[in-house]
């Protein structure tokens, strides 16, 4: 029963790693249709520069992960400028343009920081005990933030003019400018914010997870999952995507080996895929 | 009794486009159906040739009911061919290899690799292109061609479907009136001994092709007849044809 | 065996004017974190050795090569450093996986490999000289000693591949001669990251150690997420056998209090270890980090050129016959090569991870212990 | 208010629309018409800024070839393209709004007033733009083109797919906004019945470039059957 | 003479390439015959995934996974030919698997090796085309296809060698026992070579056919081509097939040339290599999707010894500069650029240029 308990737990932190990690990519992916090959490697950058703050110039946690999030958005903003683009509304090139990216991006940090892990200490180290189910209050913070980015990017799309631009822009950028809109920057804030959340993600991760030039890989497949049992046009979706895979294989896990879960969840995923080829969350009402 | 219609209805979360709509349709017969933007005219047609589920009624054609079926079922055995409202082409394939793709009786996995380019086959495109105007045209591809070109190319793969039952959805728009009226002949001429269903805006092209005509109305029939008939029907004026102020068009 | 082509037989038992070598180390891809100081050591020991007058008054001519961490990879380069450079023996690898890649060319083709990684002991090739441990080395004096020092109820965790399934079998074995108790067994994929639900059974579990054969991906995050659970190898200490100082670098503090064995750690106080990592960061920095692989392939070299020595010869088969029984002295002390299974005595150490994150010796086994492997 | 001095557009290689001039003014009421593929659309999207262009645009007497589109459109250019183009995603009310966003007007006091002119859309203004048929969203594309209140209105075969009392409306409530705002207005269009009703001036392309221009008056039936039919 | 003259650069490249993979065994070292004799298997699988992405645009982000059960089948059942492998001893098992003993007989198992991956893709196919999974999520799928595959392999260890792979293969370098008699390396590697023509030969067919023509216009127009009677599931279904059955026949290939089969062959990196080939050397037409292959692995070759790390970084760049620059990849581009020249030429200002013909 208690390992029930904690795992259920533990699966809400999973749901809000995986989250942080999934969140940028239903971004770029949902609203500019670009298939952000690189994310894993701009949650890795954003693990770095997490780390680069702190064991260089020793910040505190959070300036850590504002600078992650700042630096990942500037490397967006630049790779959005030169290379995606281009290539708007032809979804294959952007698979392929952001896969040399992710190479490239790979390669230079190992060149620069080597291939082993960073150093990166857990900021706070407290947890709450009930008997023998531990919560750690990082654990808790991570659910915080990926609370605040669902609300908030949920709100900004929403509720906001900024939002219907963004949602006008992804359906037709030529018209879009056709009514004065600047659709190019609407474009490079769309990318800056999914970079800016997968620079946070790999801040927020760095503490629990390796540092490594290749720990990108870890993420991307199962971001992708969460994306399409989502529904690609929807980040509350993503959300119980999320949700739906941490919960269930944390839980799982918890009585069978670690493979034998993933492996269900994987086989559920797909079927579950098989009658809601859109999602399970896709909004009906389109044409 | 050819094709009938019973109680269809198309509902769109809640809306019903089509409300339970009767229409026979004889064979060989040309069917107009007309009606204000949104009447569901579209929606019929999408019925008919199965990319729309029908919520409820019945597509009878000569007892058979096509409700629910496919599209590729319904083309294949029921012999439905569509034109759709604004052009729908393969814009990456060549025109004549549009016409090859849209040909029938080699349709089946296995024809698909022993059909064997012979010259009564190129002959029957190559009457297809004269008919539509494109023989010059004919390695081009669709996306270098103009708007009415394009409708005709998208006639021309009716013709080489050679389906028994034609519907077409707005084949006259955006062309001049000469085109319309060339297009008019067009139907007149080659599908003569088809089952065609055709829907328009353009009156005087509806006249020249018409014998019968339905108006639908925000998904019901309002009206049907000749097309005197219909053109002096007072409700049809009302909803379709006049505004309340102004002389007609 | 039978002949390789592009090669001739003379050619290659009768020593030429130089000696090719072959150096196969990952420098690029997620293994070089431990293979680079492997790829430097190897290099170290081979200027040495020139330095010194070469083997027999040949000069080593080592040939060094990448292979980006993928065994598919090694396996070719294997072949262009046998087939093409026709090189006498290769010194490398690093994992079982791509050790067992390089073994079919090494054999098909009668070459000779030096590998110098601690690995499972599972069907060794007869074209192989191992240098370093086998779970019988590593665990042989390890588990008792846990038992005797940490407690018995032991909880095991491992990667789910060979080299940890084969020794944590290994560890339980010895455990129940021991009086041991064993309240737990579970295995992670080695991509895996995340530990919340083993660290959960742990604590259900509630042992007195861990006993953990983690590697890969997933050593450093199962330190992290060990701690951040509320768990501390200093009150619950983990006892690894694939911890080495290089990991314990990424994890930083959460791995204090954690225990070690292998047949060599960095911190071993010998005049002979400390000029050996005096030499080495005079070369190559502190930025890479001495280990028992990088030690291994130090010593691995010269295992292997005292065997070409002795036997005066570049066959395969002559260098082994040689090897049977040859002893050499290391940073870590003097060793020997089994005289029937080519793999190498050792000594055990077990270190334990103290504030500076280095390791403190806190156990040495008498004299070398025997490699078994089946 | 707009001169096109010279202008020429492609698509890459070879000019589909060659050395166009033409100027419009206030009043005018410009038609554009001829065969199918001769480059109308080209045009329109030559002077909207969304396929660069040689020549010379002037616009309020400034010279705005260099601007982009959305320069253009803040500038007081609004465009109805061929196809209308609404945002399917988009609920009506959005549509509309998008149409405001980036001109100085009053949001709800516009809207107010375009409602007006377009009844329909009332009833839909909560459904997404991709679920109304044809001619509501024709004027959808229309209504939204002049939330931004423009100095200048361009509409690509506004009739196109359009029932007929629905066409007569639009036509109204183009006249009526002409005579209301004094903007002037140019129109592509296919059918001749609309042009002679509605235009004050006409110019007929063929091949990408001018062959005919003059006072809708002018345009006889002789001229029509010489390079309107096929 | 005018036909040859309308033969397109791609065609004589692709002979090019022949006539060079069929002298190196006269002109080289038999490492050199090892090397091309495992390019030669790649270039056949990625001719396989041009079928798949080049012609019915479907882009295939987990294709390696055929080619991993051709070469899983085929390894395992060369790595039994002298008894129980070790990895399956390991696994605490004494006798052979029912299900491996069809694969004690070699000829059943190459069989095996291309019956299996059109077994599986028909499976797949259906589920996921049926489903009308599309675009971007059939993407996805195949990506979590290849995920869930390198699990299960890894997983399997008893039966597939687990993540450090199938190595006790008995044949290898210099000679393979089959059908009772030896075969050396350079039969083998002449056996790929051939194969690789047929199916080169193969491929052309396949594109210049009706069937061709059809999942041509699906690729362009997939709802349309449903109202002309054809189902779309079903003709993307069998391009599956056919193009998994070309990888899972690579991936026999490729077994006694490397000695070796692992999850670093058939799985999500591996996958993406072969996406890459594809790009550099274009799709669509299959001298391309040759010469990437080729290309790639070659630079790879010789490059990353040269430049260690920074290999990746320059792959990286050049791939991102022919996305960019040239997005018909090497040989497509190649081959618009005569066809424009010959447009020119001939002053046919009528007729513009068209993907269809610059592809063929
Ligand atoms: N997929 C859909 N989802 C929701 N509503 C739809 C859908 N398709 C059509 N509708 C609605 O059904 C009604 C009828 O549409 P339909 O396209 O059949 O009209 P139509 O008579 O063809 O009009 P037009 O003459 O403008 O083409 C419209 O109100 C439209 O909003
Ligand atoms: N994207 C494109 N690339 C290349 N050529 C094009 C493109 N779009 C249109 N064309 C060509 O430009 C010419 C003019 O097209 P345009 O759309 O301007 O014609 P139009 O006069 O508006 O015709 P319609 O009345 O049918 O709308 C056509 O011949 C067409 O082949
Ligand atoms: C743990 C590793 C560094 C070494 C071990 N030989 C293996 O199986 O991969
Ligand atoms: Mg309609
Ligand atoms: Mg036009």
């Amino acid at each position: 029963m208690e390992l029930l308990v904690s795992q259920i737990i533990n699966g809400l932190t999973n749901t809000a790693v995986l989250f942080l990690a999934a969140s940028g990519l239903v971004i770029i992916f949902g609203l500019l249709d670009v298939v952000n090959m690189a994310h894993g490697e701009f949650i890795m950058l954003g693990a770095y520069s997490a780390c680069v703050s702190i064991n260089q110039f020793h910040f505190p946690f959070i300036i850590a992960v504002l600078t992650a999030a700042v630096f990942t958005g500037i490397i967006g903003a630049i790779t959005e400028k030169f290379i995606i683009r281009r290539l708007y509304g032809r979804v294959a090139e952007t698979l392929l343009a952001t896969f040399a990216l992710s190479y490239i991006f790979q390669q230079t940090i190992r060149s620069i920081f080597g291939p082993e892990d960073q150093l990166m200490a857990l900021p706070i180290n407290a947890a709450l005990n009930m008997g023998n189910i531990v919560i750690p209050i990082y654990n808790l913070l991570l659910i915080v933030v990926s609370i605040l980015i669902l609300a908030g990017t949920m709100l900004m799309l929403t509720k906001t003019k900024f939002g219907m631009q963004i949602r006008a822009n992804v359906q037709n950028r030529t018209m879009v400018q056709c009514l004065g809109v600047d659709s190019q920057k609407i474009d490079n804030i769309t990318f800056t914010y999914g970079s800016m959340l997968a620079g946070i993600a790999g801040a927020l991760i760095a503490p629990i997870k390796s540092v490594t030039p290749d720990m990108g890989l870890s993420y991307i497949v199962d971001s992708f999952l969460v994306v399409v049992l989502g529904g690609l046009n929807s980040i509350f979706g993503s959300f119980l995507g999320s949700f739906v895979i941490s919960e269930s294989s944390t839980v799982m896990a918890g009585y069978m080996s670690e493979i034998t879960a993933k492996l269900l969840i994987f086989i559920i995923i797909i079927i579950i895929i098989r009658f809601k080829p859109q999602g399970l969350f896709f909004a009906k009402d389109k044409r | 009794m050819f094709l009938e219609l019973k109680n269809l209805t198309a509902e769109f979360n809640g809306f019903k486009a089509v409300d339970k709509i009767n229409m026979v349709i004889e064979k060989g017969e040309t069917r107009v159906i007309i009606g204000p933007n949104g009447a569901g005219k579209t929606t019929v047609i999408d019925m008919l040739t199965g990319k729309t589920k029908p919520a409820d009624g019945e597509i009878l054609l000569e007892g058979n009911n096509l409700a629910g079926k496919t599209p590729y079922e319904i083309s294949d055995k029921y012999k439905i061919g569509r034109k759709f409202q604004g052009p729908n082409v393969f814009d990456n394939m060549t025109v004549y290899e549009n016409l090859e793709v849209a040909l029938s009786g080699h349709n089946k996995l296995l024809q698909t690799f022993f059909f064997r380019r012979t010259s009564t086959i190129k002959k029957r495109i190559y009457n297809i292109l004269e008919k539509i105007n494109l023989v010059t045209q004919k390695e081009m591809l669709p996306c270098f061609l103009s708007h009415g070109q394009r409708q005709w190319l998208e006639m021309g793969m009716i013709l080489a479907q050679d389906p028994d039952i034609i519907t077409l959805d707005e084949p006259a728009a955006g062309m001049t009136d000469d085109e319309t009226y060339k297009t008019g002949e067009m139907i007149k001429e080659i599908m003569h001994d088809k089952t065609v269903i055709v829907v328009e805006h353009d009156m005087d092209f509806i006249k020249q092709i018409a014998k019968t005509v339905t108006v639908l109305n925000q998904g019901k029939i309002l009206a049907e007849g000749t097309y005197d008939e219909i053109s002096h029907n007072p409700e049809v004026i009302k909803v379709y044809l006049k505004t309340d102020d102004e002389g007609p068009v | 065996g039978c002949t390789g082509p592009g090669k001739s037989d003379d050619g290659k038992s009768s020593l030429g004017d130089n000696i090719k070598i072959g150096v196969l180390y990952s420098t690029t891809g997620p293994f070089s974190i431990s293979e680079t100081p492997m790829a430097n050591s190897a290099k170290m020991a081979i200027e040495e050795i020139n330095a010194n007058g070469g083997i027999n008054g040949k000069k080593i001519e080592p040939i060094y090569m990448d292979y980006a961490s993928d065994p598919n990879l090694a396996a070719q380069k294997a072949q262009e450093l046998i087939m093409k450079d026709g090189v006498t023996a290769i010194v490398g690898t690093n994992s079982s996986a791509t050790r067992l890649a390089v073994i079919p060319t090494i054999e098909q083709n009668d070459s000779l490999l030096i590998y110098n990684t601690f690995y499972e002991g599972e069907k060794p090739s007869n074209n192989v000289l191992y240098t370093n441990s086998v779970p019988s080395q590593q665990i042989e004096a390890y588990i008792p000693w846990i038992i005797k020092n940490l407690g018995k109820k032991i909880f095991f965790v491992g990667s789910d591949y060979e080299f940890p399934k084969k020794s944590i079998a290994y560890a339980k074995k010895i455990a129940e001669e021991n009086g041991g108790e064993i309240v737990g067994e579970e295995y992670v994929p080695i991509t895996y990251t995340d530990f919340s639900s083993v660290i959960n059974k742990i604590k259900e579990a509630k042992p007195d150690v861990v006993f953990s054969g983690v590697a890969g991906n997933g050593a450093v995050p199962f330190y992290k997420q060990y701690s951040q659970y509320g768990l501390d190898p200093k009150q619950l200490p983990i006892c690894a056998i694939a911890t080495s100082e290089a990991t314990v670098k990424g994890i930083g503090e959460s791995a204090i209090g954690t225990y070690s064995s292998f047949d060599y750690f960095n911190t071993i106080d010998t005049p002979a270890n400390k000029e050996f990592i005096e030499k080495y960061e005079a070369e190559f920095g502190t930025d890479t980090t001495v280990t028992n692989q990088a030690e291994g392939a130090y010593h691995g070299v010269y295992m292997l050129a005292a065997a070409i020595a002795k036997a005066n010869s570049g066959a395969a088969a002559d260098i082994i016959k040689a090897a049977s029984g040859l002893k050499i002295d290391t940073p870590a002390g003097e060793i020997k090569m089994d005289e029937t299974n080519h793999h190498a005595w050792l000594n055990s150490y077990i270190g334990k991870v103290n504030s500076n994150l280095t390791f403190d010796i806190v156990n040495k086994s008498d004299g070398l212990v025997k490699p078994i492997v089946e | 208010m707009m001169e096109v001095k010279n202008i020429s557009v492609s698509y890459g290689a070879g000019n589909i629309v060659a050395d166009i001039s033409f100027s419009v003014n206030k009043d005018d009421r410009l038609f554009i018409l001829g065969r199918n593929g001769v480059g109308k659309t080209t045009l329109l999207k030559g002077i909207m800024g969304i396929l660069p262009i040689k020549g010379t645009l002037y616009f309020k007497e400034q010279n705005i070839t260099k601007y982009s589109a959305a320069r253009r459109s803040q500038k007081g250019i609004a465009y109805v393209p061929q196809g209308r183009e609404i945002f399917p995603d988009l609920t009506v009310a959005e549509n509309l709004e998008m149409g405001a966003l980036y001109h100085k007007v009053d949001y709800e006091k516009k809207l107010r007033e375009i409602l007006e002119y377009f009844p329909i859309l009332t009833e839909h203004m909560v459904r997404k733009g991709g679920v109304l048929s044809g001619g509501q969203q024709q004027q959808l594309a229309i209504a939204r083109a002049l939330m931004g209140e423009p100095d200048i209105l361009m509409l690509d075969e506004p009739t196109e797919g359009i029932q007929p009392n629905i066409v007569t409306h639009i036509s109204d409530i183009l006249m009526l906004y002409h005579k209301e705002k004094h903007i002037p207005v140019i129109i592509v269009e296919q059918n001749l019945k609309f042009a002679k009703k509605l235009g004050s001036k006409f110019v007929i392309i063929q091949k990408g470039s001018i062959v005919k221009a003059g006072k809708i008056e002018e345009l006889t039936d002789e001229i029509s059957v010489k390079y309107l039919s096929v | 003479m005018s036909k040859l003259k309308n033969i397109t650069v791609d065609k004589y490249i692709a002979l090019a390439i022949f006539i060079m993979l069929l002298i190196i065994p006269f002109v080289s070292s038999l490492y050199s015959v090892q090397i091309f004799g495992k390019f030669i298997t790649y270039i056949i699988l990625a001719l396989g995934l041009d079928i798949l992405w080049g012609e019915a645009g479907l882009m295939n982000l987990g294709f390696a996974i055929f080619f991993g059960i051709g070469s899983y089948i085929f390894g395992i059942s060369m790595a039994i030919q002298k008894g129980l492998p070790a990895f399956m001893s390991f696994g605490g098992i004494t006798e052979l698997p029912w299900f491996f003993a069809p694969l004690q007989n070699p000829a059943s198992a190459i069989i095996l090796s291309v019956a299996v991956p059109i077994i599986i893709a028909l499976l797949l196919g259906y589920f996921i085309f049926k489903s009308q999974i599309k675009g971007v999520f059939y993407n996805i799928i195949t990506l979590a296809f290849v995920a869930l595959f390198e699990l299960f392999i890894v997983n399997q260890q008893t039966y597939t060698g687990g993540a450090s792979g199938i190595n006790g293969i008995a044949t290898g370098v210099m000679t393979l026992r089959l059908f009772g008699s030896k075969i050396t390396i350079i039969d083998w590697y002449y056996i790929a070579f051939i194969s690789l023509i047929f199916i080169y030969l193969f491929c052309l067919w396949l594109h210049k056919i009706r069937f061709g023509q059809i999942i041509h216009a699906i690729r362009d127009n997939e709802p349309r081509v449903q109202f002309l009677s054809y189902d779309p599931a079903v003709f993307k279904t069998v391009t599956f097939a056919i193009s998994a059955a070309v990888a899972g026949y690579a991936g026999m290939l490729y077994v006694p040339i490397a000695s070796f089969v692992s999850i670093d062959s058939s799985g999500v990196m591996f996958s993406t290599m072969v996406i890459i080939w594809l790009a550099v050397g274009g799709r669509g037409n299959f001298t391309g999707a040759m010469v990437g292959a080729l290309l790639v692995n070659f630079l790879q070759n010789t490059l990353s010894g040269i430049f260690g790390g920074m290999w990746q970084i320059i792959l990286g760049i050049c791939l991102l500069l022919i996305v960019m620059l040239m997005p018909k990849g090497l040989i497509g581009s190649l081959v618009e650029w005569q066809y424009m020249r010959r447009v020119h030429g001939s002053e046919k200002k009528e007729t513009k240029i068209t993907n269809r013909e610059a592809e063929v």
